[in-house]
């Protein structure tokens, strides 16, 4: 049987999942994606552990992104993105422009010596990945001068490829919802008031909360199950990462006072019964949209709310306030959607078809985040089905 | 000192705190008693080939930084110098001695130490001449609802023939049926379509005999005839659901079963969620669904109380939403009151967005699910497929390291709602992936054992069965013959819970053996 | 299988003399099954007395085959003759041969022996005999009133009895009569539990020094 | 290896964990020993009292984080065996010796090194009292 090829658009947890999976069944696949690195927005979140695993899925990014080196059959186009797409009878044709990617990650040999001469603090690491430079490179040259196989040069020059496949699997991924579009909620006016997707980085880095910092309020639901800032569904991730940061503050600085303000609490994972009654007497649970967050004199958030027992509006300060931002659709489905010809639901997710591919009958599927929101594990799973059903596609058996 | 072991180092000398000396390294570990010579190469991971015809040796002990792996070195080394498992070890230096210690005298001491010590348990270990154990090209599905159809007709297009094993459950788990009801007669549709199918033979649950785990996966008999094996195990139950704690209330299967049955439902009916435990956003769905159908053939009051909104499934808020154009009331509740006289329900509380109480008295009917977990038989199944029961319920168990199919027993894979809520969809899409993770497992080569497997002394084994009860993996078996245990090497992972519970200290595993362990960590 | 368990260090310690030489001797049968001292336990023992407060000339460890016969014991002589104290590891039966093989030493008991018993999972062991001499098992449906019933009733259940637990323990122990009850009703044979039992005759347990059990079949 | 602590670990969650704390830039005294193994399920009481008998300071035994290990609980039965040598070692009277058992996810590196320094200072403390 002639080799197959499939180009999964989008490297993050669902697209080098379905990588995976097709590379260790020996198809070829091409690996498309718009940042310099593999992982997408997840592989900059942080274990929420306490003392025991919340199974809150990062680490399957890491062990991800870790196997994707290894794969042999699978060729990662970084920092790229399509730009036109031909199909025609059985064959499918993808351009794919790449842009200036600094550091050759397959010469790369992970020494860190540009990270030691590097003065703007332009190179970053990805977990179980490899060195990038990012926008803060000032091309001084140093980190070339100072890589000892010469994997980094500088000032290459965009260029385009076409290329022929059997199929495509768009795993484009997600927005973290911009608080920022409502005054309301104060963000982008005071430091203090930070998304969770801010707070998940700063999980990453282990670093937390200021030490100072007594109390925190989460808010969830921000661009979520929305009328008004049209984002009507629920993004199905928040209440569990805001529970589990809640949960992790809480045992990282045991005298912090946590408020949480929710609409519902969604269920998630599957002990979270036995979750649930844990966090329950740790945080403090209420009921209530926060009308809008505000700036005191101090400088810290205060959280207006209506407390409804009493009908009342209420004011409360913090010193941190978390904005659970929601997911949101790439900004790239709708341009993805132009280029393949497919639709958008209300939402703006991509929408499939019952056999998993985006337009009856095409050989172009879609995958995780891109078509509703997902957790993390669900996209592990969900890559798994689209996998498979790529597979059956193009007829490849065991 | 034996000059069978080689250490190989690369000189790391793209490290910031490279190269290695060489020289220094050499001097220290003429001392050694395991490692007989050491040969530093200059780079490594540049034109391997080249530098590997320096490297000659019986046992080779190679170190270097994350990218030699990377760069395929050590495969290459492997085949070029015919080393197998055993004969060779890897540590990464770099992250595990340069990267971790400050000082080079630290850096040295502990580089000497790793490559004492790992030189020990290079020179007690053995190269393996494993075969792989062919696999039949058998599966087994246990249960004939949703899951195990779908997974049944998702496995006729591969080159496996499927025994199904019709479970004496009606295939009317709730989500199913309510899928039922937005398509009716799907189950059925789906059974004549696996029962014509030349791939897949059926047989009843009251036939099927004890499963045995053996090395080429598992065998059954059904009705006492001839073993027939198989080389993975899909176990698909039907969930079924326990009766309402409350007299005279129904639980959501009697509910479904009588609108399946196209029976009236009228007057005033209760729906209440979030009682003993919170109910799932698949259920509610699924009760959503019900409600749509229940009001759109009768006049029905539908009352649903809740403590939650869950919407956390995509199109569930777009089934609130409907539900409430369609008149049903929805009602958050708190202090929940229940007086119930032989089914003559009023239901009080109070609603906490409002503060105001509700009272709901003697209603025509109250629908409370009940919680839902695996039927008595399919527990028993779960039992002889040796999966793991935590509170007479099994759980699927969860780790970063394994896949969401797989379950505790190698070779059981487990599928639909066995291993949590699922809708309709997400069940259809287990299906799929429960035949991505059977591939992983039905490789045409074969499962070779893991190279750490356990082995049983039998002259020290007492045959205390200890073993047979901690072993994670149902991998350890009874050798009735020989009156010792013996473990099942395609099931065996190497972890060495077996070897450390041992009484006796009878197990070792292989090339990792108990005293070959200790002093390689005095080597250190 | 006997079933025993270790004796604290703490208290091993008070019972051995100090500076000598040590030699501590597993038993590979009841003992080792039930996880209390087979040859695991006794690499653990060695290295605690070797690590302990008090000094030792020598600490050394090995297990045998069976403590109650003769034969095994005799294999060790020379390991015995070169230390002081021997520590033994086996259940009451074993440290006693052991002392009446080597009289001259002092036989230490590491375990505690507690009963007669089976194992009801990892970890969990019950006792399900007391060795009376009299068993009356056919007539309670395979389950000992003496062993699994606290008070050792021979015609029960008493009024301790509620909800199928012992008032002895009402959280954690069955009621033995209960369980009793229960299975000859499964056997249809409650008829069994009618008559009054006279006295359990305790001449054929332990009373009257040792039990010996002589079977002239079996005599050399 | 009379003042060395020896952290044994296992080969999945908590490698990754010490390669993560690499990576950030964390160092450990030199004193500090590692020894990787299947899973620390293999771990056994004799493995910990011969390596703390042949006078090692203290042995670490670093897991997975609970409800993470790769062959479902080996995590928790060495947690038991820790448990236990803690028991036999304060009975025994055996001063100036420690086990202790450490759970690690994989991306956790600072976390790790400020629970393994503790275990040094903890140590010194001691030896100087």
């Amino acid at each position: 049987m002639a080799s197959r090829k499939v180009c999964v658009i989008g490297a993050g947890i669902s697209g080098i999942s379905v990588a995976n999976d097709l590379s260790q069944a020996g198809i070829d696949v091409l690996l498309v994606d718009k940042n310099p690195y593999p992982g997408g927005q997840s592989v900059f979140y942080g274990c929420k552990a306490t003392d025991e695993c919340v199974r809150c899925g990062v680490c399957l990014v890491r062990e991800a992104v870790a196997t994707l080196k290894n794969q042999s059959t699978a060729q990662c186009h970084l920092s790229s993105r399509p730009v036109g797409y031909r199909a025609a009878g059985g064959s499918m044709e993808l351009d794919i422009q790449t842009n200036p990617n600094l550091i050759d990650w397959q010469a790369c040999v992970e020494c860190g010596r540009c990270l030691e001469v590097c003065k703007e603090q332009a190179i970053e690491r990805v977990p179980g990945w490899k060195y990038f430079v990012n926008e803060k490179c000032t091309a001084c040259g140093k980190c070339v001068d100072a890589c000892p196989v010469g994997a980094i040069r500088l000032n290459r020059s965009a260029e385009t490829s076409t290329m022929q496949v059997d199929g495509i699997v768009l795993a484009a991924g997600y927005e973290p919802f911009d608080p920022g579009i409502n005054r309301k909620w104060g963000f982008g006016e005071n430091p203090r008031v930070v998304t969770g997707s801010q707070m998940e980085n700063l999980f990453f880095q282990e670093k937390y909360l200021p030490r100072e910092a007594e109390s925190v309020a989460f808010v969830q639901c921000v661009g979520s199950r929305s009328v008004m800032e049209g984002e009507k569904h629920c993004s199905r991730v928040c209440c569990a990462y805001a529970l589990r940061m809640a949960g992790r503050l809480k045992e990282e600085f045991p005298e912090l006072k946590i408020d949480f303000y929710y609409m519902d609490i969604q269920r998630f994972g599957k002990n979270f019964d036995e979750f649930w009654k844990q966090i329950q007497g740790k945080i403090n649970l209420i009921a209530s949209n926060p009308i809008s967050i505000k700036t005191d004199e101090q400088g810290l958030p205060v959280v207006r709310y209506e407390s409804l027992p009493e009908l009342a509006c209420r004011e409360q300060s913090y010193d941190v306030v978390v904005l659970s931002n929601g997911i949101t659709p790439a900004a790239e489905s709708e341009s993805l959607a132009d280029l393949f010809n497919l639709d958008l639901d209300a939402a703006g997710f991509l929408r499939p078809t019952g056999n998993g591919t985006s337009v009856a009958g095409s050989r172009v599927f879609t995958a995780g985040t891109c078509k509703q929101p997902m957790r993390i594990d669900d996209c592990v799973e969900d890559a798994a089905t689209v996998a498979r059903r790529v597979m059956k596609n193009l007829g490849v058996r065991q | 000192m034996s000059d069978s072991i080689v250490a190989v180092l690369c000189d790391q000398q793209c490290s910031s705190k490279g190269p290695l000396q060489a020289a220094n390294l050499t001097k220290r570990l003429a001392k050694s008693s395991t490692v007989g010579k050491l040969i530093v190469l200059d780079k490594a991971c540049q034109d391997p080939e080249k530098k590997l015809k320096k490297v000659a040796g019986q046992k080779i002990l190679f170190g270097g930084c994350p990218y030699l792996e990377e760069s395929g070195f050590y495969s290459l080394a492997a085949e070029k110098l015919g080393l197998r498992p055993g004969e060779m070890l890897v540590t990464d230096v770099k992250s595990s001695i340069l990267d971790l210690y400050d000082s080079s005298t630290a850096i040295e001491d502990n580089l000497i130490g790793r490559l004492e010590s790992l030189g020990r348990l290079l020179a007690d270990s053995a190269g393996l001449k494993d075969r792989p154990v062919k696999l039949k090209r058998n599966v087994l599905i246990f249960g004939s609802g949703y899951s195990g159809l779908k997974a049944a007709l998702e496995l006729s297009g591969e080159k496996l023939s499927v025994d199904l094993v019709e479970t004496e459950d009606p295939p009317l788990a709730p989500g199913c049926l309510a899928e039922g009801l937005v398509c009716p007669g799907l189950i059925k549709e789906l059974t004549s379509e696996v029962r014509t199918s030349e791939h897949v033979a059926v047989f009843p649950q009251a036939q099927m005999g004890p499963i045995q785990s053996v090395e080429k996966g598992f065998t059954v008999s059904f009705g006492g005839g001839e073993l027939r094996e198989y080389g993975a195990v899909i176990f698909a139950p039907e969930r079924s659901e326990a009766p309402a704690d409350q007299i005279g209330a129904w639980n959501l299967t009697q509910l479904y079963k009588r609108l399946h049955e196209r029976r009236p439902i009228k007057g005033r009916i209760v729906f209440l969620l979030d009682r003993r435990s919170e109910t799932p956003p698949e259920v509610i769905q699924d009760i959503l669904i019900a409600a749509k159908v229940i009001k759109e053939r009768s006049h029905a009051e539908l009352w649903i109380l809740l403590k939650q909104m869950r919407v956390a499934l995509p199109g569930l808020q777009e089934l609130y939403d409907t539900a409430r154009e369609m008149g049903v009331i929805f009602v958050k509740y708190e202090n929940l009151r229940l007086q119930n006289e032989f089914g003559d329900f009023q239901i009080t509380g109070e609603d906490p967005q409002t503060g105001a109480s509700f009272r709901i008295s003697n209603p025509d009917r109250v629908i409370i699910p009940g919680t839902s977990g695996l039927s008595a038989s399919a527990l028993n199944a779960a039992e002889t497929l040796g999966l793991r029961l935590l509170n007479g319920q099994y759980t699927q168990p969860y780790s970063l390291w394994r896949l969401a199919n797989e379950s505790n027993h190698p070779g059981v894979l487990v599928c639909g709602s066995a291993r949590g809520n699922m809708d309709g969809g997400g069940v259809a899409a287990d299906a799929a992936s429960v035949v991505q993770a059977l591939k992983a497992r039905m490789i045409p080569e074969g499962i070779t054992p893991v190279e750490h497997i356990a082995s049983v002394d039998a002259d020290k084994c007492v045959y205390c069965l200890t073993c047979v009860r901690v072993c994670p993996y149902h991998a350890m078996g009874k050798n009735i013959e020989e009156r010792v245990a013996q473990p099942v090497t395609t099931a065996c992972q190497g972890c060495g819970i077996c070897a450390a519970e041992c009484p006796a200290e009878a197990i070792d595993m292989r090339n990792l053996s108990r005293e070959t362990v200790l002093a390689a960590m005095q080597a250190l | 299988m006997i079933v025993a368990e270790q004796k604290p260090i703490n208290m091993i310690l008070d019972m051995l003399p100090e500076n000598k030489r040590v030699l501590v001797v597993g038993c590979d049968t009841c003992v080792t099954v039930c996880l209390a001292g087979g040859e695991k336990e006794v690499k653990v023992l060695t290295a605690a007395l070797r690590m302990a407060k008090k000094e030792f000339a020598e600490v050394r460890g090995l297990s045998i085959e069976r403590q109650c016969d003769g034969e095994f014991i005799g294999e060790i002589r020379e390991q015995v003759a070169r230390s002081d104290v021997v520590l033994s590891m086996a259940c009451g039966a074993g440290v006693q041969m052991m002392s009446d093989f080597y009289p001259d030493k002092a036989v230490l008991p590491a375990l505690n022996t507690l009963f007669m018993g089976s194992n009801e999972g990892a970890g969990y062991w019950l006792e399900r005999c007391l060795g009376c001499g009299d068993c009356v098992l056919d007539l309670t449906a395979g389950i000992c009133p003496r062993t699994r019933c606290s008070k050792g009733l021979m015609n029960g259940p008493c009024g301790g009895s509620e909800n199928g637990k012992c008032e002895v323990d009402p959280e954690n122990l069955d009621c033995g009569w209960n369980l009793i009850y229960q299975r000859l009703k499964s056997l249809n044979r409650l008829d069994t539990m009618m008559p009054i039992r006279p006295p359990q005759d305790w001449s054929k347990s332990h009373d009257g020094g040792p039990r010996r059990l002589i079977r002239e079949d079996v005599k050399l | 290896m009379s003042d060395s602590i020896l952290i044994v670990h296992c080969a999945e969650g908590a490698k990754k964990a010490l390669a993560r704390m690499t990576e950030e830039g964390y160092k450990l005294p030199p004193r500090f020993k590692t020894f990787e193994l299947p899973c620390t399920g293999s771990v056994n009481e004799v493995l910990l009292m011969e390596n703390l008998s042949n006078g090692a300071k203290g042995v670490v035994v670093l897991g997975c984080r609970k409800e993470n290990c790769k062959h479902l609980d080996g995590n928790l039965k060495a947690e038991r065996k820790v448990a236990r040598v803690k028991r036999l070692l304060s009975e025994a009277g055996a001063e100036g010796r420690f086990v202790e058992m450490v759970y690690a996810a994989p991306d956790e590196g600072k976390r790790l090194h400020e629970t393994l320094l503790g275990f040094a200072r903890a140590g010194e403390a001691e030896g100087k009292s």
